[in-house]
């Protein structure tokens, strides 16, 4: 149980957590991007990479990450906390992954082409892979742990849109390295679903708990829940072969033990470093920053008083103070929010303007609302996130200036049966393209809107959602998805302040690391990493 | 008894025995004297008592003489000559050779005094092995001769005995073999056998006396108990207000006391041949730094004159070996042993019984420690119980008094059966009949005031409140002779008198019939006890009051009680008026026990 | 009759009555440990009274970026002034601290004196059910408060540490008040018919100060610990505000780059601790010349 | 808590029945505290609801099997019969976090924990009585006052503070000279590698160490005042002798109650050591098992620390009569 991490454990742990880290809305909308196909333009921006000099190989390298408990588990398609991504990003591999610059490229699938109506999918499997245990990868593999994931009885954390998307019946693995995946509606985005790290690729799709066999750079030795698990480096890994000999993911229960076990050299690598650690870190070892796209919203129910007047929420959002936001909560590590999500989706409409701080006008908006003297009650809790209960205590601060008197309650567990209702709140969300993002949260539930803290209903907003995600155009597509995102800037009920990056750390002769927008520790690409 | 060892087999040593100087202790960092100008000399083979009440400064004398003094004390003047060495002077190292080898010392209190997790065995040895004086046989032997010679049993189970497993009078004998193994040349024994009954005492005292002999050893006696030094010591010396107030013979001092503090101790000591209206010394005992000028005597000194209030007396020698300090030595007459006798409680007195007790067994779990005791107490009359210790004295006392509740036969108040415990019985029969402790210093509740104490039962039974309370407690408080400048202390300030008068005082603010004294003076001084014997005695005469008085003291039963019951193992021995029971004792029993109590008549 | 004499004690009194007896609290100024604790208590209570009204910034205000060296103290893990959050930190843990400690020194003292009073059978009992609540995990007791009451007020962290204190409170009084109740004052006080309460109030407890107040000066200082350590477990009260245990929790983090969010509160508390405990001793020995 | 021993029968069946009745006593307050802890994990919610949140009402097969596996149906004291009966025959059941049977997970950090309280235990209790011994030797005198204001003062400092200090002067800023956390490989344990446990012990070390000292030290000061103590200075024994030999004997067994109390605690109450320091012991795994609402492990967990508590003081009583010479002999004559 732990304070700062960033992906937070929390009671009462659902699907719902499941579906917030990886990253996939689980409604099931046609349409979708093609895939790039293009390889990424190199890494994000910010923080070195780690010395220079060749790479020497051998030695052992010791991850230690934060969060893990009773519940780990090495399950490809179940996991949670970062400890368990950490180990199911080195152990499995999906069909394609996002690179660095959160772009897709080829992993175990060479390519995987959608039909002009974008309702059948070829996927050819990429030729001389093996499993662990030398069996070959086919195609029949790839299907039956699609067929595992989007279950649509018990849909596991990738399948939530799959399950409802895929037409069974008439899917066919065709031979050995071709699988011809049919949908039910038109999909054009259904490589990018393909590409989540919790739909690893396993012999038969069975899982053995006992002795888990992937296709990643180290193959499996031993595995302790909450304490410890030891990898070792796979010979004949398709791409290039890991530079360590073996491989060590640590569970640790409290920053200050993982913070202390890096200064001390007992472990090389440490995901989620806390900010105001960074500086001591530089001292004894390297920082690493990417740019990143998780976000934590203030979120107003826009169908309960006062929220429902748009100008309350408009003098909400000219309450908050963004850039002192980033700099007490974040110690500067992050990027202006302008209460729109999905910074990194290529369609993000960056031409709307910054809105910035104005309390005149949020006063001046109140009085014409006549909520003057506003009193309302702010939820947060800690197992939303380390940023959370701090963001939420300096919000109450900045409010006082408009007149607004903002009581916080720090709720122990948030995510019981009272989220979702609260008035006026806060949550969190990981990088996620727009489409997917906006399904999952403004949609309503049954249209797969599971997670609409705002209560969100504007049918305009939607008929433009869901055109796009049917536009194979990209043009097209942008100019749709823009349109959505002012009604979103004019009418919203979030508050999105900043993005936060993501700060790694690693010791003192590590080398090979890259900046990655979508994991941390350069998507947990261990095998990229040396310590000789 | 011990093993007579003829003379010749011992040359009895020629040891120059101990001489000390003009002797100071005061309270450390001040000039405050707790003892001064204290010259004696023990000659070997002698035994000196050094007799004075709490507060003379005694014990401190005692242990001077090992350079030793405890907290808050410390030796300031004078010497303490050990065969041409100055004890006082010697190097730190020294004089830790010096303790035990050639000065030893017996303590008070034998139970608390041996350490209760090591084996008396390993005790005796432990000096011994710590100089590495001979081989572990030899120190062995020695101890087991130790033993023997005090009449101890020596074998090995004896051996590996603890102290708790010994009675009173067996630990106090080990002690003494302990101080002996090392044959020391002088020995301080501090009031060795206030802790044990007659016989007993009588045992260790002969031992001391027959080891002083054979090893030529020159002993001080310290004890407050005038009676048992009448009979071992060879010269005696009154101390007062930590001076030596008379020194002499003894026969000398119990013949012809001429020092007023020496007469007035003398006349408070109850006689086993006569009964005597015992007298106490007004006022009290002045700690250190509260000592009047001139003679420490004169605030409290019947014979006191000008001159004694200003000048300080010298000891003067008024005969060979006989020296006093007081102004006034030739003119105060003579002394007469029998001063304060009067005629003994008249035995056919009509008898109106108040209390009657029937077939009284007393258990403690499952073991009988009271046999069918029968007896009665008649209004304004006074029944000792009397007997040594564990004979079930305090046993029935407690009964009767409804604070032991496991017992069975009759208890009877002016014809009414009484409940077993004081809690049952009517607020009346609680009022009527009150209890009053053997230690003064547990009786009363130390963080309350005298008024309070006092008060409490009057509220209780609803005899008084408020002001008219606080006037009827300053009278009660004259009677028992306690000035109304006290009310407002708190019990802890007082000395161990003045608590019994208070509890005696809480006790008649109930306007009492019956007075149940559980050994209520064995904890005083002898002069105090005197005054309480005194102040019960105007009790009686003046309200009527009857008393069941428990003591193991023989003589005072003499002077107090009209009627005796003779306690042993739980059950009555013998029984009656005082004088025919104590002139023509009929069992065995009460004989050896009158024989065995020290007398100075 | 001996006729009533006054004693030669030097202390005659003046009025037929004599003086009333010196105030408690004047005989324990005298013990020079008492004297020199009482003062530091005293300061520690008005710094913490008054602080808040003198502090240069607000208890929440930010006044620069995280751990940062500005300020006499420096800023904290959010940036707020510690020297502020110092002095406004004060008073919510002393609140709680004390009472917890009272809570736990009542409740504790009435079952330890009444079990070793009633004796037998009874005493029997209750320490055995004293050893369930001492066997039962404390860090469960505060996780199952923690789930089962959604928003926890400060009272509730003042009742878990006031029942985490009662059974140890409970044996040591026990221990006490056995020594007390078989002394003949309370026989005597039972042999003239007293109620039972009357008797623990009136003659038991008033001979017990000393040793529980040495006992309550220590319960005081763990009080305050482990208002630190439920911070650790997630109970805080209102969570953005001052306290110096949740301070100390709270900047554990930045020990290394600004050390002084950590030992400025452990320093107060340091003090806090010495100081109690001395007025503590000095009462105790004030209490224990009495006999 | 001490039990008057029984008097008059012979040696051995005199120890055999006191053992007997403290045994007795010893198992009827497990199972009391057993009680006390089922009703407790059951104030902690229905589980299956805080285990599945939100996917209670979507996710009706995993519902349905993890109330099969918890009995919800079947009414309470059943479920405690069951319980009672599993924890008697040694099986804990099963993990509701990860399947996996309770017994195996908690052996290893059972064990952890054991070795660090005894461990700090065999470091403090030589300390805590060398400290009281030097301090009563100066009774009031500069170096008491000295030594019991820093025990003051340590004693108000949380252990954690402590340990982050130990931290970071002996393992991160100041000197790399000792782990800052304890790395166990699977199968190994922590003390495999003895320089990663000196931090864990020397913080818990510090944290129990003031107590005990000051209550060992006001024995020692009672006993110096005694009189076997005067007559042993007046039999001419050197001070340190009287010190070691005769007042030491009679001041442990007070010693023993507070080390058996503090040993207690440290069992169930070294969450925070455990957590700063990484350790796999029972303090954190705990607080892990309420987080997932993980019942049976929170169940077994609590009755160790119990049990520990319950064991330890039973030792402490024995050794504290067999000590008292007064109370041994009253047992065996």
């Amino acid at each position: 149980m732990n304070r700062n991490q960033r992906i937070n454990l929390g009671p009462g742990f659902s699907r719902r957590q499941l579906l917030k880290y990886s990253g996939l809305g689980a409604a099931a909308v046609a349409g979708g991007s093609l895939l790039s196909a293009c390889g990424g333009d190199g890494g994000g921006s910010g923080g070195g990479n780690g010395g220079g000099g060749p790479q020497g190989s051998g030695g052992q390298l010791i991850h230690g990450g934060t969060g893990g408990g009773a519940k780990d588990t090495l399950d490809p398609h179940q996991p949670v906390t970062a400890v368990d991504i950490a180990r199911v990003s080195n152990l499995y591999e999906p069909l394609l992954f996002w690179n660095n610059n959160y772009e897709l490229e080829p992993a175990l699938a060479e390519s995987v082409e959608p039909s002009a109506d974008a309702l059948t999918w070829t996927i050819t499997m990429r030729q001389g892979v093996t499993f662990h245990n030398g069996q070959p990868v086919t195609a029949d593999d790839a299907w039956k742990s699609i067929q595992r994931v989007a279950d649509p009885d018990a849909p596991l954390s990738a399948g939530g849109q799959l399950s409802q998307i895929i037409d069974f019946s008439s899917t066919k693995v065709v031979d050995e390295t071709t699988l011809q995946l049919v949908l039910n509606t038109p999909y054009a985005i259904l490589d990018s679903l393909l590409a989540e790290y919790t739909l690893g690729i396993i012999p038969g799709g069975e899982f053995d708990p006992t002795n888990p066999i992937g296709t990643g750079a180290f193959k499996y030795e031993s595995f302790q829940a909450g304490t410890t698990s030891t990898f070792g480096k796979y010979a004949d890994y398709w791409g290039d072969a890991a530079f360590v000999d073996s491989l060590v993911i640590q569970d640790f229960s409290d920053d200050n033990a993982k913070v202390n076990a890096l200064q001390a050299g007992q472990v090389q690598t440490i995901d989620n470093l806390p900010y105001n650690l960074i500086d001591t870190i530089k001292g004894t070892g390297g920082v690493l920053t990417a740019e990143g796209g998780q976000w934590v919203p203030f979120t107003m129910r826009v169908d309960q008083a006062p929220f429902d007047d748009v100008r309350v929420r408009q003098a909400m959002r000219l309450i908050v103070d963004r850039q002192a936001m980033i700099d007490q909560t974040l110690s500067g590590y992050g990027s202006l929010g302008n209460d729109m999500y999905a910074p990194l989706d290529p369609a993000y409409a960056s031409d709307l303007p910054q809105r910035e701080q104005d309390i005149d006008q949020a006063k001046s908006l109140l009085q014409q609302a006549g909520v003057d003297g506003l009193q309302v009650e702010l939820f947060t809790g800690d197992d939303i996130g380390s940023v959370a209960v701090p963001a939420a205590n300096l919000f109450a601060e900045q409010a006082k200036a408009a007149g607004v008197d903002v009581k916080v309650t720090k709720k122990n567990p948030f995510y019981d049966d009272d989220y979702l209702s609260y008035t006026f709140a806060q949550d969190f969300w990981n990088t996620r393209n727009y489409i997917p993002q906006a399904v999952v949260g403004t949609y309503p539930p049954k249209l797969g809107g599971t997670y609409n803290e705002t209560h969100w209903d504007n049918a305009d907003h939607r008929g433009l959602v869901d055109a796009a995600a049917q536009e194979l155009d990209e043009a097209k597509r942008t100019d749709l998805l823009q349109q959505a995102q002012e009604i979103e800037y004019n009418e919203g009920g979030y508050i999105i302040w900043g993005f936060r990056q993501q700060v790694d750390g690693f010791g003192q002769n590590v080398q090979g690391l890259e900046p990655s927008k979508y994991l941390p520790l350069g998507n947990y690409k261990f095998n990229k990493v040396s310590v000789a | 008894m011990t093993t007579t060892t003829s003379e010749s087999e011992h040359q009895v040593r020629r040891t120059a025995g101990l001489v000390i100087e003009g002797l100071g202790v005061s309270l450390t960092g001040s000039h405050v004297d707790v003892v001064d100008d204290i010259d004696l000399v023990l000659k070997p083979g002698e035994v000196v008592g050094l007799v004075g009440e709490s507060g003379s400064g005694k014990t401190t004398v005692g242990t001077s003489l090992l350079a030793y003094s405890r907290a808050g004390a410390e030796i300031s003047s004078g010497k303490v000559v050990l065969e041409d060495r100055d004890v006082l002077s010697l190097p730190w190292k020294e004089v830790r050779k010096l303790r035990g080898e050639e000065i030893a010392y017996v303590p008070q209190d034998p139970a608390s005094a041996l350490n209760p997790s090591i084996r008396i065995g390993k005790q005796l040895v432990e000096l011994q092995q710590l100089r590495g004086i001979g081989t572990s046989e030899s120190r062995l032997q020695a101890a087991r001769d130790g033993l023997t010679e005090v009449g101890l049993p020596s074998d090995d189970e004896f051996l590996r005995r603890y102290a708790h497993q010994l009675s009173g009078g067996q630990v106090q004998r080990v002690a003494l073999a302990m101080a002996f193994l090392p044959k020391p040349k002088v020995l301080v024994l501090d009031e060795p056998t206030t802790g044990l009954d007659v016989t007993t005492q009588k045992m260790v005292l002969d031992t001391m006396a027959e080891l002083c002999r054979t090893y030529g050893v020159s002993a001080l006696y310290v004890t407050h108990d005038l009676a048992v030094v009448a009979n071992i010591a060879d010269r005696v010396a009154v101390m007062y207000a930590g001076q030596i107030a008379e020194l002499g013979p003894r026969d000398t001092i119990f013949a012809n006391p001429s020092h007023p503090y020496t007469r007035a101790l003398l006349d408070s000591i109850p006689h086993l041949s006569q009964a005597r209206a015992l007298k106490g010394i007004p006022g009290r005992t002045p700690s250190p730094g509260r000592r009047p000028d001139g003679c420490r005597f004169n605030d409290r000194c019947a014979f006191v004159v000008d001159r004694c209030r200003t000048e300080v007396p010298a000891l003067r020698t008024v005969a060979p070996e006989h020296e006093v300090r007081c102004h006034r030595v030739g003119e105060i007459g003579t002394w007469d042993i029998n001063i304060g006798t009067v005629p003994d409680a008249d035995p056919d007195r009509p008898r109106e019984v108040i209390l009657s007790v029937e077939g009284l067994n007393v258990f403690y779990g499952r073991k009988q420690v009271v046999h069918d005791v029968t007896f009665d107490l008649a209004k304004g009359e006074v029944v000792a119980l009397v007997g040594e210790s564990g004979s079930g004295k305090t046993t029935i006392s407690r009964s009767v008094g409804g604070l032991h509740k496991e017992w069975t036969g009759s208890l009877t108040f002016e014809g009414r059966e009484l409940a077993r415990s004081a809690r049952q019985r009517s607020a009346e029969d609680r009022r009527r009949m009150q209890y009053i402790f053997q230690n003064p210093y547990l009786s009363l509740n130390p963080r309350l005031t005298i008024e309070q104490i006092i008060k409490r039962p009057m509220e209780l039974f609803g005899l008084a409140k408020g002001k008219e309370a606080t006037d009827r407690v300053v009278e009660l408080m004259g009677q028992v002779a306690l000035g109304p400048q006290m009310l407002h202390y708190q019990a802890s300030r007082l000395s161990g008198g003045e608590r019994q008068r208070v509890a005696i005082a809480r006790a008649l603010a109930a306007e009492p019939d019956v007075m149940i004294c559980d050994e209520i003076t064995s904890a005083l001084d002898v002069s105090v006890q005197g005054s309480i014997v005194e102040l019960l005695e105007g009790l009686r005469l003046e309200r009527g009051i009857s008393m069941l008085f428990v003591t193991h003291n023989l003589a005072l039963v003499r002077s107090i009680a009209a009627r005796v019951e003779i306690l042993q193992a739980g059950s009555v021995v013998e029984s009656g008026p005082v004088a025919t029971v104590m002139d023509t004792p009929r069992e065995e029993y009460t004989r050896t026990l009158l024989s065995n109590s020290p007398r100075i008549d | 009759m001996s006729a009533a004499t006054t004693p030669g004690t030097a202390s005659a009194g003046a009025g037929a009555t004599g003086p009333a007896p010196e105030s408690f609290f004047r005989k324990a100024l005298r013990q020079k440990r008492f004297a020199f604790g009482f003062s530091l208590t005293l300061a520690i209570v008005v710094f913490a009274v008054v602080a808040p009204f003198l502090s240069p910034f607000g208890e929440k205000e930010t006044a620069g970026p995280p751990y940062s060296p500005d300020g006499i103290f420096g800023t904290d893990y959010l940036g707020q002034d510690v020297l502020s959050r110092l002095m406004h930190g004060g008073q919510s843990i002393l609140v709680i601290s004390v009472l917890a400690t009272l809570l736990g020194m009542v409740v504790g003292v009435l079952v330890g004196v009444i079990a070793a009073y009633a004796g037998g059978w009874w005493d029997e009992v209750i320490m055995r059910l004293n050893d369930v609540v001492l066997a039962f995990p404390q860090i469960l007791l505060a996780l199952v408060v923690l789930t089962a009451l959604q928003d926890p007020g400060a009272w509730v962290i003042v009742v878990l540490i006031g029942i985490s204190h009662a059974p140890r409170v409970a044996r040591v009084s026990r221990g006490v008040a056995l020594g007390i109740v078989s002394r003949d004052f309370v026989v005597a006080a039972e042999a003239l018919g007293e109620r039972r309460s009357r008797v623990i109030v009136a003659e038991v407890l008033p001979n017990m100060t000393g040793p529980l107040l040495a006992e309550a000066g220590l319960r005081l200082t763990y009080s305050i610990g482990v208002v630190a350590s439920l911070g650790f477990l997630g109970f805080a009260a209102d969570p953005g505000a001052a306290n110096w245990g949740q301070m100390i929790f709270e900047n554990r983090l930045g020990l290394q780059t600004q050390p002084w969010a950590v030992v400025a509160p452990v320093l107060v508390i340091g003090i806090f601790t010495v100081a109690t405990n001395l007025m503590a001793d000095g009462l105790a020995q004030a209490s224990q010349k009495g006999d | 808590m001490e039990v008057a021993p029984p008097k008059g029968r012979s040696g051995g069946a005199a120890w055999g029945l006191w053992l007997a009745r403290r045994l007795g006593l010893a198992v009827l307050t497990l199972w009391l505290v057993s009680v006390v802890v089922f009703l407790a994990t059951a104030a902690l919610g229905d589980p299956v609801r805080a285990i599945l949140g939100r996917d209670y009402d979507s996710n009706v097969a995993r519902r349905q099997q993890l109330e099969a596996q918890l009995g919800v149906g079947d009414s309470i004291v059943s479920r405690y019969v069951d319980w009672l009966g599993g924890l008697v025959r040694g099986d804990f059941g099963t993990s509701l976090a990860n399947q996996l049977p309770v017994g195996t997970q908690i052996s290893s950090t059972v064990a952890n924990t054991l070795v660090l309280v005894l461990l700090s235990a065999l470091v403090m209790i030589p300390l805590a009585f060398g400290i009281a011994m030097v301090s009563a030797h100066y009774r009031r005198k500069r170096p008491d006052t000295v030594i019991q204001t820093i025990l003051l003062a340590l004693a108000g400092v949380p252990e954690f503070v402590t340990g982050i200090l130990l931290v970071a002067v002996f393992s991160t800023s100041v000197f790399n000279v000792l782990p800052a956390v304890t790395l166990v490989a699977p199968g190994a344990s922590p003390w495999d590698e003895p320089k990663g446990m000196v931090l864990p012990v020397a913080t818990l070390v510090v944290a129990v160490t003031p107590y005990v000292s000051r209550i060992v030290r006001a024995t020692l000061l009672e006993v110096l005042d005694s009189d076997y103590v005067e007559l042993a200075r007046l039999k001419g024994i050197p001070e340190p002798v009287v010190m070691r030999k005769h007042a030491l004997l009679n001041a442990i067994v007070p010693g023993i109650q507070v080390i058996a109390l503090q040993l207690a605690w440290l069992a169930g109450g070294v969450v925070l050591v455990e957590t700063l320091f990484s350790y796999p012991g029972v303090g954190k795994q705990l607080v892990d098992a309420v987080r997932n609402h993980d019942v049976p492990v929170v169940q077994a967990l609590s009755m160790i620390i119990a049990g520990v508590y319950i064991v330890v003081n039973l030792v402490a009583d024995l050794l504290s009569i067999l000590l008292t010479p007064r109370a041994r002999t009253a047992i065996s004559s």
